[in-house]
C-alpha cells in the first residue's frame, strides 16, 4: 500500500501546472520583447504584486475555514484612508496608524466572521452586506478625498532598497508568506483551521469549537488586510477610498486557480502565491508587448480556463 | 418504566453512566421517549432496536451532538440537562457514528487525531510521529491503509475502520460504536471483536450497536431494547436467545430468516465476458432471469467497482457486456438504466439518496419522465408512488414530505432502494442492500428480493454480511483484488469455501 | 414627442405644469444626476451645487449617477416621479438618456444638459470633451516647446496613459495623442491602455512603461487618477529619476489634492506640473443656478448654450486656484 | 400525523419574512415622503427593475443546477452592444436583431456550461475566465461607443405601455417569470435540474444526465440573460459596453437573500422576485428620502444583514 504514498507522474505534473504555465509565460514573454526578462522589470512584477499576494493570503485562510470574503477590497480601503488620513491631517505617529491599521482591519475581519456566525448565513452574502457597509464607511472617512504627503518613515515601507537591491516590501512579503504557510501547514492550529472548513460538524464533533476557529481565520485574515493596506498605500505614496478595491477578485481567482476548494478544507499556499505571480506576469507581459485593453481581457480569460484545464485534466468531472 | 432495575443492578458499585427519562422530539416524531438506561464499568452493553427505534439519537444525546428534549445525563455522580461535544470527549467518551461524519479532504492521520489534546499541545505537529502511531492503531485491524491517504479516496470499509482507530485514540473510558460492522466483512469484525474484548478487560464501558444479532452473543454482556423510542427491557445476554431479542424489539415473532425461493429459468438475461475496466479485471459470468447472484469478496476486493461497471457508470477498458443477449455499449448509468439495469449504491449518503429532499421526492426522481402529463410532474400519481413503496417496504415515517435527512439511518436506506425499484429495471444491482437495517426489516427486504426474482427480475448482490450471501444466493461469485477467484453453486456453499477463495488461497 | 405614450403623455404633462405653477410659489425643487462620484471634483461639485441651490431658496438634491447609464436613468425616473422643476443629468452616455429626457420635458420638467450634450435640453452647459483634452494637450504643448526650445523638432518623448472603456475616455485619449499637432518638439512614443482609472494602475502602468521607455520625459493622462499614478511613481523612495526638471506630467479634471502636487513641481519636487478642468467647482455651480433661474422665470430660452470655461492650473496659476478655487488669470484664449 | 405537514407558525414568518421586508419599506418610505406611494414612482420601480427580474430567474436557474454565473453581465453587454450596432450600423431588420440577442446569450452560456463540464472545474471560476472573456469581446464590438437611434420597434418593448398604463416590458417580465416558476416547480425537468444541483453523483446514479442538465440549465439561463438585454437596452434606448455589467451581483444577491442555496438543489422563484424589488424598492426609496450616496451604501448593507437574520432565524448553525 505503500505506493499510494508516491505521486504518479501525471498527478505531479497536475500538481505542478501552475509553475509549468508561469514558466511557459515567462519564456514567452522573453521571447516577445527583450524588455521583460530585465533585472528592473522582474523587479517590478515583485512590488507590483507584495500587497496581492500577502491579500491572497487571507483569503486563502478564510477560503480554507470554508468562508469566502468579498468585502476585503473594501477592507482595505476603509484602513489605508482612515491611515493616510490620521497621519496627514491629524499628525498621527507612523507605528500608531501602522497598528491602527490592523487593529482596524482585524475588527472589521472579526465583525464579518461574528456576523456569518450570529446570522447562520453563509459567509460570501454575509460579506456582500458588509462590504456595501465598508464602502459607505470608507466615503465617509475620506469624503472623495486623495491623502497624499505621507511621512518618509511609511513610504519606506512601500518603496525602499535593501542594499539598493531588494525592495523592502518584498522581504515582508516573503516574511508573511513563510509564516502563513508556517502555521497552516504545520502547526496543530492551521490543521484545525482545515477541519473546520472541511467538515464542520465532524469538527463540532471531534471537540472544536468550530465557531471559534472560523471567526479567528477572519480575525487573522484581517491582520493580513490590514498589512496590504499599509504595503499598498505606502508604495503609492497616496491613498483614496478606490485603494484596494477589488483586490479579493485577484485573490479569489488566484487561490481557486491554485485548488483552494470553495467549500473549505483544501489549499497550498505556494500555489496560491505561484499563481499571484502567474495573473501578475500575465498583466505586465501584455503591457510589454503592448497588448490593447481588449484583448488583453480576452487574453487574461483564456490564460485562466487554461490554467483550470491543466489544474484539473486528471480530476474527476464535478 | 423498569428503571429500577438497572439500577438495583447497576448502582451496586460501578455505575459510570446513567441516562435519566430522556425525551427527544423532533417535529412529528418523538425519537426518544422518557427512556432511561444504566451503564456500568467495563461492560459490553448492547442496544438494540429496529430502525428508527431511536438508537442513534439515543448515543447522539451521550455524546453531545445533540441536546435532550429532556431528562438528565448522569456521568460519575454528577448530572448534566445535555453535553456539549467537547464536555464529552473531555469526559472520556468517544463515539463511531453510524454516519461516516469525517474530513473528506483530510488525510487518514489528520481524521484519527483531530482534536486530540495530546496531539495539539505542541505547536509544530509531528508528521511522522502520527503516521506512525496511526499505523499501529489500524494494525489492530489488520489495516494497511497508508495514514497519509486523503479520505474522500477510501472504501466505506476502510473509512469504517478509520472510524474505529479515531474511537481508540483517546483512550476514552467510554467507547460507543453505533453499527461498526454493518459495512465491514468477516475478517475485520474478528480483529473488531478482539478490541472490544481488550477495551472490557481495560476496564472501558463499550455501548454497542448493531443489527447483527448473532454477534452480540459473542460480545455482549447486557443488552437493552429500544422500540419506538421507549425503553423496553435490559436484560443479560446468558438470560435470552435471538427469538427473544426479535419478540422484544418487534414486538413479536419472525418466521425463518431467510425465505425460500423458486429456482431461476433458464434464459440469460446478462452476460460479462471477460470485463476489466474500473480496477477488475477479466470478469466472466452470466446470470439469469429471477437469479440471485451473490458476489463476495474482501474489503477492496472490487466488487462495487464491478458494480459500477456493469452499471455503465465506468468506463470499461476490455470485454463484453451482453444484456439479453444484446451487447451493450455502456458510458453512463443514464445508459445503464436505459439498458434496464438499476443500481441500489452502497453509499447511501453521497451517492443514494438527495438527503435534504423530501422523502417522496427521492423516490419519484428516477422514475419522473413517467410520472408527468404533457411534462407536468403529475403530484397525485408521485404521492401514491411514495405511498406504494412507503408501505411495501415499511418506511417508517410521520409523512412522505418529510425530509430525507431526517430519517434514521436504516429508512433512509429504504428511501434508497424504493428510488431504483420505482424505474422498474429488470436487472438489479444490491450494493450491501441491508446495510444497517434492522433485522424485521431486512426480512421484508429478503421477501422483497425473493418476490422480485420470482416475478422474472434478475438481481446481483453484493454484501459483506456472509450469512445473509449464503441465505440468499443461488450462487456466489467470490473476487479477489480484483479478479475472479471461484464461483460457488448453492450445493457447494460454505463460509470456509468463500473465504479461502476471497483471500485469494 | 416621439416615444410619447399616447394620451397619457398629454394629461401627465398637463398635471406636471399644474404641479410647476403651484409649486412656483413655494420652493422650486431640483434634482442632479451626476456623473458619479468618488473624486473629490465630483464630490465637491455636488456638494456645492446642494449648498448655493439651498441658500438660494431651492429644494436641492443629487445623485449618484455611478459612472453607469443605467443607473443615471433610473436616478432621473425617480427625479421625474418626485416632481423635481429642474432636472440636471450630466450624462455618462448622452443618448442614452434620450427617452428620458423627453419624458421629463413631457411632463413639463426643464432639462439642464451638463457638460455631455444631451439630444434635446432647456439649457445646455456645455465643455466638450474633446475640447478639454485639446486644452490639456495645449498646457502640455507650451512647457514641452518652453523647456526644450533648444532640442530639435519631434524628439521630446511623450506617453499617454488612457483608460478606453468609457467613451469620454477614448474620445479624450484620442485627441491626446495627437500631441505632436500642438507642439513642434514633442514626439509621441506610446499610448498604455489601463483597465481602469484608479492610481495604483497607473503607477504599475507605469512602472512597466518604464522598463520599456525610460527615455520617456513626458506624460499624458485624460485621467487624474492614473496622472497621480505616475508622478508617484517618480516620486517615491525606489523611483529611478530623481530629478525631474525635464519632466512634465498632464492631466484633465484634477482636485485640490492634485493642485498640491502641482504647486510642489514648480520646485521640481514633483512632475506633475498641469492640469485643466471646466471651471471652478464654485464658479460651475453658481453658473448652474444662473441658469436654472434663467430657464425658470422664461428669460433664457429653450435651447440655450452656456460655454463652461476652461481653467488651466499649473504653475503659474496654481497659488490663485488652491487660494481662490478659481482660476482667472490665464484662458483658453491665451493658448490659440 | 397530517399536522406535521402543517408548517409552524415561525416557519411561516421565516417564509413570508422577504414580504414582511419589502411591506415594511413600503411603509417606511410611503411614511417619508409622500412622493413614493404615487402610481407613477411604483411603476418607475417596476420598470426599472424588469431587467434585474429576468436576469435573476436565469441565475436562479443556474444557482439550482449547483453552479454561478459570474459573466452574466458581460454576456448581456456582448448581446446589447452587437445587437444595437447591428440595428444602428448594419441596418440589421429589429425580429432578426431580436432573435440574434437570445440565440448568442444561450451559446455564451452553453458555452460556459460546456466548459465547466469539460474542464471539471466549478462554474464560479470558469465564468470568471469566461467573464474576461466576453468582456473583452463587447469592448472590441462596440470600441467603447454607445449605439442609440435604435429602431422605435425596438424601443417599444421597452418602453410603451399598454392602455396608457400598464408598461410592456412589465408584462414580459411578468410572462418570463410565470414559465420559469411553472418549469422549476411544475414540470419533471425542472424537478431534474433541482436533483442535478442537489447531488450530482446521486442523480447521475439515478439515471439522470446530469451533465446535459447542468449545461442545459446554463442554455436556458442563457436566453433569459438575452431577453433582459433587450429588456434592457429597449428601456434605455441605447447600449454601451457597460450595458448589464454588475447584474450578476445584483441577481445573486436577490437569490441568496430569498434562500437559494449556493450549494445548489434549492430555491424558489416567488421568494426571488420579492427579493428582487426589496432591493429596487430600497435603491428607489433612498434616493426619494435623499439619502446621502454613502450613507445609501451602508443602509443597503445593514438591510441585506436584516434580511439574513430574518431568513435564518429558525435555521441551523452552519
Ligand atoms: N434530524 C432529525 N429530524 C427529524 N427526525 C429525526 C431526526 N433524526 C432522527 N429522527 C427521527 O428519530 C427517530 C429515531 O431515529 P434514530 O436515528 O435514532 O433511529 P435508529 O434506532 O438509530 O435507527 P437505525 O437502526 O435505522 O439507525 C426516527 O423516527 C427518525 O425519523
Ligand atoms: N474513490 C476512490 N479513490 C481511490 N481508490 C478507491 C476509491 N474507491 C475505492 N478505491 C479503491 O478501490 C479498491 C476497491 O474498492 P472497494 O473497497 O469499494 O471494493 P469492494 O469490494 O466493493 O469493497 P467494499 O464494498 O467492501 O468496500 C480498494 O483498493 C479501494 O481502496
Ligand atoms: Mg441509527
Ligand atoms: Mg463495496
Amino acid at each position: 500500500m505503500e505506493k499510494a504514498n508516491k505521486k504518479s507522474i501525471g498527478e505531479i505534473l497536475v500538481d505542478l501546472s501552475l509553475p509549468i504555465l508561469l514558466v511557459a509565460l515567462v519564456i514567452f514573454f522573453s521571447i516577445m520583447t527583450d524588455k521583460f526578462f530585465t533585472p528592473l522589470n522582474l523587479t517590478n512584477i515583485l512590488v507590483q504584486n507584495v500587497h496581492v499576494a500577502v491579500c491572497s493570503c487571507a483569503v486563502m485562510i478564510i477560503m480554507i475555514s470554508g468562508g469566502c470574503d468579498l468585502s476585503i477590497g473594501y477592507q482595505m480601503s476603509v484602513a489605508a484612508v482612515l491611515v493616510c488620513k490620521m497621519m496627514t491631517v491629524y499628525g498621527v505617529p507612523v507605528p500608531v496608524a501602522l497598528l491602527c491599521a490592523v487593529v482596524l482591519c482585524s475588527l472589521l475581519g472579526t465583525f464579518n466572521g461574528f456576523m456569518a456566525q450570529k446570522l447562520k448565513s453563509n459567509t460570501m452574502i454575509v460579506t456582500l452586506g458588509t462590504m456595501a457597509i465598508f464602502q459607505g464607511i470608507s466615503y465617509l472617512i475620506s469624503e472623495s478625498k486623495t491623502y497624499h504627503n505621507l511621512p518618509k518613515s511609511y513610504m519606506f515601507l512601500g518603496q525602499s532598497k535593501v542594499f539598493g537591491v531588494i525592495p523592502v516590501n518584498v522581504i515582508i512579503m516573503i516574511v508573511i508568506v513563510v509564516i502563513v504557510g508556517f502555521v497552516m501547514g504545520k502547526t496543530a492550529i492551521g490543521r484545525k483551521v482545515y477541519a473546520a472548513g472541511d467538515n464542520p460538524e465532524a469538527g463540532r464533533l471531534a471537540g472544536l469549537n468550530v465557531a471559534k476557529i472560523k471567526v479567528l481565520s477572519f480575525t487573522v485574515a484581517g491582520v493580513l488586510v490590514g498589512i496590504s493596506a499599509i504595503l499598498l498605500s505606502a508604495r503609492s505614496g497616496s491613498a483614496d477610498s478606490s485603494t484596494g478595491v477589488g483586490i479579493e477578485f485577484t485573490g479569489i481567482t488566484a487561490c481557486v486557480l491554485s485548488g483552494v476548494a470553495l467549500k473549505g478544507g483544501e489549499g497550498t499556499l505556494w500555489k496560491v502565491i505561484v499563481a499571484v505571480f502567474v495573473l501578475g506576469i500575465l498583466a505586465n507581459g501584455m503591457q510589454l508587448i503592448n497588448l490593447g485593453t481588449y484583448p488583453q481581457y480576452i487574453a487574461k480569460g483564456v490564460i485562466m480556463l487554461v490554467s483550470l484545464y491543466m489544474t484539473n485534466k486528471n480530476s474527476k468531472a464535478m | 418504566m423498569n428503571s429500577n432495575r438497572n439500577e438495583r443492578k447497576g448502582g451496586v458499585l460501578t455505575e459510570v453512566l446513567a441516562l435519566k427519562n430522556i425525551t427527544k422530539d423532533y417535529p412529528g416524531v418523538k425519537a426518544l421517549d422518557d427512556v432511561s438506561i444504566s451503564f456500568e464499568e467495563g461492560e459490553v452493553h448492547a442496544l438494540i432496536g429496529e430502525n428508527g427505534a431511536g438508537k442513534s439519537t439515543f448515543i447522539k444525546t451521550i455524546s453531545g451532538a445533540i441536546k435532550p428534549t429532556s431528562g438528565t445525563i448522569a456521568y460519575e455522580g454528577k448530572e448534566y440537562p445535555y453535553l456539549e461535544p467537547k464536555q464529552a470527549i473531555d469526559m472520556g467518551i468517544a463515539v463511531v457514528y453510524q454516519e461516516l461524519i469525517q474530513f473528506e479532504a483530510m488525510s487518514v492521520a489528520d481524521n484519527i487525531f483531530m482534536g486530540v489534546e495530546s496531539e495539539s499541545k505542541g505547536l509544530v505537529v509531528n508528521e511522522k510521529e502520527r503516521c506512525e502511531k496511526a499505523k499501529a492503531l489500524l494494525a489492530k485491524f489488520d489495516c494497511d491503509v497508508n495514514p497519509a491517504t486523503l479520505i474522500r479516496e477510501l472504501s466505506i470499509a476502510n473509512r469504517q475502520i478509520i472510524e474505529l482507530a479515531k474511537a481508540m485514540v483517546r483512550n476514552a473510558k467510554i467507547v460507543i460504536m453505533d453499527e461498526p460492522t454493518a459495512a465491514i466483512t468477516v475478517s475485520e469484525q474478528e480483529k473488531l471483536y478482539q478490541v472490544v474484548k481488550q477495551l472490557k478487560a481495560d476496564g472501558v464501558t463499550v455501548i454497542y450497536i448493531s443489527h447483527r444479532l448473532e454477534e452480540l452473543f459473542e460480545i455482549c454482556d447486557r443488552v437493552s431494547v429500544l422500540r419506538d423510542g421507549q425503553y423496553v427491557t435490559t436484560v443479560n445476554i446468558e438470560d435470552i436467545d435471538k427469538q427473544d431479542m426479535i419478540k422484544y424489539m418487534v414486538g413479536r415473532e419472525l418466521s425463518n430468516a431467510y425465505p425460500p425461493k423458486e429456482p431461476a429459468q433458464s434464459e440469460v438475461v446478462l452476460e460479462v465476458e471477460n470485463l476489466s475496466g474500473n480496477g477488475v479485471e477479466g470478469i466472466n459470468f452470466q446470470l439469469h432471469k429471477g437469479e440471485i447472484l451473490g458476489f463476495a469478496g474482501l474489503v477492496g476486493a472490487g466488487r462495487t467497482e464491478l458494480m459500477h461497471l456493469i452499471f455503465g457508470n465506468a468506463k470499461k477498458t476490455s470485454g463484453i457486456i451482453k444484456v439479453k443477449g444484446k451487447e451493450v455499449h455502456l458510458s453512463s448509468a443514464n445508459d445503464g438504466m436505459k439498458a434496464g439495469i438499476g443500481l441500489i449504491p452502497e453509499d447511501r449518503k453521497f451517492q443514494g439518496c438527495f438527503i435534504d429532499k423530501p422523502i417522496f421526492w427521492n423516490i419519484s426522481i428516477s422514475d419522473i419522465d413517467h410520472l408527468t402529463k404533457g411534462g407536468v410532474v403529475d403530484q397525485k400519481a408521485e404521492m401514491k408512488l411514495a405511498e406504494d413503496y412507503k408501505e411495501r417496504l415499511k418506511i417508517k415515517t410521520p409523512f412522505l414530505k418529510q425530509l430525507t435527512s431526517g430519517l434514521s439511518g436504516g429508512n433512509q436506506q429504504k428511501v434508497v432502494i424504493a428510488k431504483v425499484l420505482a424505474s422498474n429495471p429488470d436487472i438489479l444491482i444490491f450494493d450491501e442492500p441491508t446495510r444497517g437495517i434492522d433485522i424485521g426489516a431486512r426480512h421484508e427486504i429478503y421477501l422483497l428480493m425473493n418476490e422480485l426474482a420470482e416475478s422474472g427480475k434478475s438481481i446481483l448482490m453484493v454484501s459483506s454480511d456472509m450469512e445473509e450471501l449464503l441465505g440468499m444466493s443461488e450462487r456466489i461469485i467470490v473476487l479477489h483484488e480484483g479478479h475472479q477467484a471461484g464461483e460457488i453453486s448453492k450445493a457447494e456453499f460454505s463460509q470456509e469455501r468463500v473465504l479461502s477463495f476471497a483471500s485469494g488461497i | 414627442m416621439v416615444m410619447g405614450c399616447g394620451n397619457k403623455a398629454a394629461s401627465s404633462s398637463a398635471e406636471g405644469s399644474a404641479a410647476g405653477t403651484s409649486a412656483s410659489d413655494e420652493k422650486k425643487s431640483i434634482g442632479f444626476v451626476t456623473f458619479g462620484l468618488g473624486g473629490d471634483f465630483f464630490q465637491a461639485l455636488a456638494d456645492t451645487f446642494v449648498s448655493k441651490f439651498e441658500e438660494a431658496g431651492w429644494d436641492a438634491q443629487y445623485e449618484d449617477g455611478q459612472f453607469d447609464p443605467t443607473k443615471q436613468i433610473e436616478a432621473a425616473e425617480n427625479y421625474i416621479a418626485m416632481d423635481v422643476d429642474v432636472l440636471v443629468i450630466w450624462a455618462v452616455a448622452p443618448e442614452a438618456m434620450d427617452t428620458v429626457v423627453q419624458d421629463a420635458m413631457a411632463k413639463g420638467i426643464k432639462v439642464i444638459s451638463f457638460v455631455a450634450e444631451l439630444s434635446d435640453y432647456d439649457a445646455l452647459m456645455v465643455s466638450d470633451d474633446a475640447d478639454l483634452a485639446d486644452c490639456g494637450a495645449k498646457l502640455a504643448a507650451q512647457w514641452i516647446d518652453e523647456k526644450f526650445a533648444d532640442e530639435d523638432d519631434h524628439s521630446v518623448p511623450v506617453a499617454v496613459l488612457s483608460c478606453r472603456t468609457a467613451e469620454t475616455g477614448v474620445v479624450q485619449a484620442d485627441e491626446l495623442i495627437k500631441i505632436e499637432e500642438f507642439s513642434k518638439k514633442a514626439k509621441f512614443v506610446t499610448e498604455v491602455e489601463c483597465a481602469d482609472e484608479n492610481m495604483a494602475t497607473g503607477q504599475t502602468a507605469m512602472e512597466n512603461l518604464y522598463t520599456e521607455h525610460p527615455e520617456l520625459k513626458v506624460f499624458l493622462s485624460a485621467h487624474s487618477g492614473l496622472a497621480t499614478g505616475v508622478n508617484n511613481f517618480f516620486t517615491s523612495a525606489s523611483s529611478p529619476v530623481t530629478d525631474f526638471a525635464d519632466m512634465g506630467i498632464f492631466t484633465v479634471n484634477g482636485d485640490a489634492s492634485t493642485a498640491e502636487i502641482i504647486k510642489s513641481s514648480i520646485d521640481d519636487e514633483a512632475p506633475l506640473r498641469g492640469m485643466v478642468l471646466t471651471g471652478s467647482v464654485d464658479d460651475t455651480a453658481q453658473e448652474m443656478l444662473d441658469v436654472c433661474t434663467g430657464v425658470m422665470d422664461g428669460s433664457l430660452e429653450k435651447g440655450y448654450v452656456q460655454k463652461a470655461g476652461t481653467m488651466f492650473v499649473f504653475a503659474d496659476t496654481v497659488d490663485e486656484y488652491l487660494e481662490s478655487g478659481t482660476v482667472t488669470s490665464v484662458t483658453a484664449e491665451d493658448f490659440e
